[in-house]
């Protein structure tokens, strides 16, 4: 028989991601507003592209990652079986879900919290939020990872936090720059959650409500179970 | 070897249709009583397994165990390429690296032949264990088609209640809520529509429709379908095939409060 | 309160379609003489009224005016759940937030329950004056359909001139001009192919197709369609609704020699 | 100036509809025999020549030759207009830079004209040789669209084998390989399906199956379609029009093995 | 009830557009052309984008600026409520449109001419005119402003215009260029009409002659009357 | 009669194209291959934009550039009937392809590993190569050139190369960048080509076997013959 195909489903990783939306409280106009941008690392996946302040939320990356490194010591010449050797063992013990730091929104919030103030020094308890919402979530898959972005949106009035200068690796850009920026697909989708969030906010007047036109693109696989909790893998 | 002949292309043409939405890629394991197949969706949520006995073929044969592993988008090409009412003839050497496919038409002279290209796959086989349903709901696959159908238009969920009166199907979404509800009606006159619950156990799960309304592309295979659950147990989909084997479905249920 | 019950889903199905592509939040107001609405596209320039008679619905109860602010996008995606023979009733409370739609089928025990949520609408009401029209041409829905898809190929608008003799639309484009001409036929065998203008004086006007097109998504309400015309005022395209009520639009004229 | 009256649109619609994918401008050369076409797709592999004699239209009138320039998008716009049955007139003056249609309904009080402009096309007349092919095969149009489209599902381009037993549809590509036969079967009942071959010699020849498809347009024009072949030679695809002309495709073989 | 939409029309603005393509008179090459590209403001809506030279045509937008920042005069920290009610008095006097300085295409003309003559040196009446053309009119729909743009289309022997050099506000740039550059959505769709013309022109050979394949995206509504001038507001 | 349409068939030119793709031999991670990419020459066709190494195989080229500088010699104003007569000889003569220095696989790798060496310094007879495989070839019309890049895909261990500089013209960038720097439409084509091949790779672990998702955007025309060789014109 001519070709192989192992079926293996991806590495799962989940990621929590805040939009955070300075604006002038005595502005109507959305266009005064500013969104904060981080530059990625420069290696590494996406490395050098924009995107919005994110926390990994997978504790056994790191674990994972030695493993792996382990498994490939010598610097000799391979052939280009480009193999996903290292994660089958994940896949045999039938579960292929890392271990989660955060199992829901309340938990993702907290810890996007203290992000937000080591990192950026924002700090929520002091600035004044005018809204703090969830945008749902967004899977994004690469060519072995599937990553789920949990997306909440934050509004904070401007006068309530320092102004800081942009940096290099830290940006407040314009909402017509946030359209040309070099964000990654996954959290395009993440800004079009947004804007038909703004959208609806703009036009009902009334905050915190069942919202419209707002398209998830959910996993339709999220939320459900395993199907290799039920059944047995039969020895072969 | 294989030799396997079938009356109508149809049936398998429409078998295609129903489960290459869900998988890519798998083995059909041929052996004398048959033709099965079992795979898993990308996600790992759900499972397709098909079962075509060898009695419903004529001539059958196939002297040992022969997995094919096919790519179904690419036998989805060449099922394409065969008349509903052709007569279908599989074929497949032991060592070969083929699966041929032979198309004759009943009323004109013409015969095609096609050659699919065979890969070796590492299939991972699951044990299904014998279950015995608290509920198991007969009903119209079109309605179940029709149900799954309208709820995705407000909802990305469906909760399912079997009673003893009757099973009810809703969803809620941004738009609002819905509630479809088939009252048990043991005694109606059309029998493809009568809707048939037996129950052990009242049984209230949620399940991605998105799924469901994948399962559904089976309908044409069948006028009925079942529906077994226990609680905390994955749904069973089944439809019959007239004589010849069936397709089941299985898929997880959904966790919690969350959907 | 609100309780309206219809004999078939298909007739509100049908008006949607016919409204929602023109607007798509407005207010249902509903007394005790029926269920109306009027609401203007975006650009200002087009405006549908729809009226349903509180006797095409049995049973109809509305003690109080009840304005029911609906997303039409959204109802639209519940009533396509409905069968169009089902039978359809509407219910909301006086201080509610939500449109209750019940869809029961005839033949087998099914029911669907959707509860749309509500939102509030500050509607801007228009008062049309009654216009004694110079030009009234009644003719087959249908032919005026087609007519208004034929010079959407060549034509982003459409001079309509009505004589004694009869109706001519005509446009012009990059590709070239046409023109098609009705003639006046009171006596043919079929009644609703036949034209019939009641006219005071000639009238010439121009529209935009697009909006014109838009209108005649109501073709399935009604086989005939009336054109009401004055120079220099809004056109008005009336679907009667048997029994029931009536579909209007009303579409402000171009402007001098552009088009 | 030309006149001409055609008692049913459909057939230049149809006509349109075969030849718009291949050529987007050309001259319908008018002359008192009828009314001529002959150009090349803009790649130079395939030709297209359309004749429609004098007598298939009445009345005809054409006193000097008078080439009409089109672009056939801007001409399949308008003739989407005309009804199926709609009796069609085509006039066009000797100096005029427009060419008039005109629609009339036979059952109703329908007139539509449109007027199309003209463009001055400077075209390259193709001398083709009078060839005597090694083989001719008479089938039907219906299965020769279907074989086309078939291959196209896992090829890009087809070998034609004609013997005195049959011909052979055949192609390869990353999926597998597949071949269609159809035998001659003179004799069969339904003449619409028999299969001829008149061979002076065996054929085999490689062509392009987009181009080919493409050329299957004109199926609803006739039952029947001759392909005509010769080693190294642009085949000849030939629909003919029921005592009215024909249509004509050819095209050039592939060289070597490359496919 | 949950929610509120007020209904309101969107500001209606026009704008004068002009593609400046420079050409060299001895060339045939298409891409030896530039085109004549200056720098938005640095705030304000579509702030920093690159545009085809052009000249707003509603008079009383300023007036309009004024009134609304009169409405909000104290910096007071407000809800995200961003109501539009700036808007609302032209709304209710029942005439949506600004005034405007040009109805017809010889007045943009004459407008465009003296612009491109105040800000860009260019003197019509001097250069070698080889081509000035309508391109049609393209409708923008921002969040609350719908703009027309008005596209000309004008071709000038480059011998006849002196080489201006580059600066970080007006460039001349190259056809290729032009597709990549950070064009607003709108003017984009004037690029495209530019290009049939030019592939029109191109093949036909013969200018000015009636134009296909131009399929413009034209408003459905202009050029028509707004209801509002026969139908009255009822009180509520 | 308004317009004239002549038709005429656009010049055929080919290209041997080779993405290099550098690959740390110890390294299973997609992410952390280069692609070799160089800088268009600031003028011509696409000018400044950046592509795969490549070399024009048409050797005429240069013979007809001359001919069509002869036919304009003066520097006069000329209308805008900007026509393409330098084309129509070669038109008339029958022939529309010019001659090939390449006419297979194996030649266009031939010429492509001279031309990695004179113009790269990479000497791929002692260089560790991991995989060489053609990916098709892709057609892409531009205004008055119908222009076929063969694509060829060569992966080589970036540890039998040395590490060379990036500079103005020459770069090696990762797989994120690739997806977003300034490519010609055309050689895009052939990065999707390549990605399929690497899923394939990686998916199959068999190399060189029949590719599938590969789907090409095969032109139909080609390996057709042209009917003028058969046809002949008629004097007009």
């Amino acid at each position: 028989y001519p070709r192989k195909a192992v079926k293996k489903a991806p590495r799962e990783e989940e990621c929590a991601v805040c939009i955070v939306e300075k604006k002038p409280a005595d502005s109507k106009n959305p266009l005064d507003s500013k969104f904060l941008l981080v530059k990625r690392p420069k290696t590494g996946l996406l490395a050098g592209l924009w995107e919005f302040p994110s926390v990994e939320l997978n504790e056994t990356c790191v674990a994972e990652k030695k493993s792996a490194k382990k498994r490939k010591p010598s610097k000799a010449v391979v052939s280009s079986d480009d193999s996903e050797d290292d994660y089958v063992p994940e896949q045999k013990s039938g579960s292929p879900t890392l271990k989660l730091l955060a199992k829901d929104s309340d938990e993702r919030q907290a810890i996007m919290g203290k992000h937000l103030m080591t990192t950026f020094d924002i700090d929520l308890d002091s600035c004044n939020i005018l809204r703090r919402t969830e945008l749902g979530s967004v899977v994004h898959l690469f060519s072995h990872i599937r990553k789920t972005y949990h997306m909440e949106y934050l509004e904070i009035d401007a006068d309530s936090i320092d102004d800081v200068e942009d940096t290099d690796q830290v940006q407040w850009i314009s909402r017509d720059e946030l359209a040309l920026a070099a964000i990654p697909t996954g959290l395009k989708k993440g800004i079009k959650l947004m804007e038909n969030l703004a959208t609806v906010g703009a036009e009902k007047k009334i905050k915190s409500t069942p919202r419209k036109k707002v398209k998830i693109e959910k996993d339709p696989a999220a939320g459900t179970r395993n199907l290799l909790s039920f059944f047995q893998q039969k020895p072969k | 070897m294989l030799e396997a002949r079938l009356q109508q292309a149809k049936l398998l043409k429409s078998l295609l249709e129903a489960i290459k939405e869900l998988v890519t890629e798998c083995n059909f394991d041929c052996n004398d009583s048959g033709i099965a197949l079992q795979a898993m969706d990308n996600s790992h949520v759900a499972l397709v397994a098909l079962l075509l006995r060898s009695d419903g073929f004529d001539p059958y044969r196939c002297d040992r165990n022969l997995p094919l592993g096919l790519n179904l988008t690419n036998l989805n090409k060449i099922l394409k390429c065969a008349g509903n009412d052709d007569i279908l003839t599989l074929k497949a050497d032991d060592g070969g690296d083929t699966l041929s496919l032979v198309f004759e038409s009943k009323d004109n002279d013409k015969i095609c032949e096609y050659d699919l290209k065979l890969m070796d796959i590492d299939s991972e086989h699951l044990g299904i264990p014998d279950t015995s349903y608290d509920a198991i709901v007969h009903m119209s696959s079109a309605e179940f088609q029709r149900i799954c159908r309208d709820l995705s238009q407000i909802s990305e969920s469906v909760k399912i209640d079997a009673t003893k009166d009757g099973i009810k199907f809703s969803g809620e979404g941004e738009v609002g809520n819905g509630s479809i509800t088939l009252k048990q009606n043991a005694n109606v006159d059309n029998e493809d529509e009568a809707t048939r619950i037996e129950l052990q156990q009242s049984v209230s799960l949620t399940f991605s429709l998105k799924y469901l309304a994948n399962f559904t592309k089976a309908t044409p295979l069948s006028t009925r379908v079942t529906l077994s659950m226990s609680n905390d147990v994955p749904l069973l989909v089944e439809y019959k095939l007239d004589n010849l084997g069936y397709v089941r479905y299985y898929l997880a249920p959904k966790i919690g409060e969350e959907n």
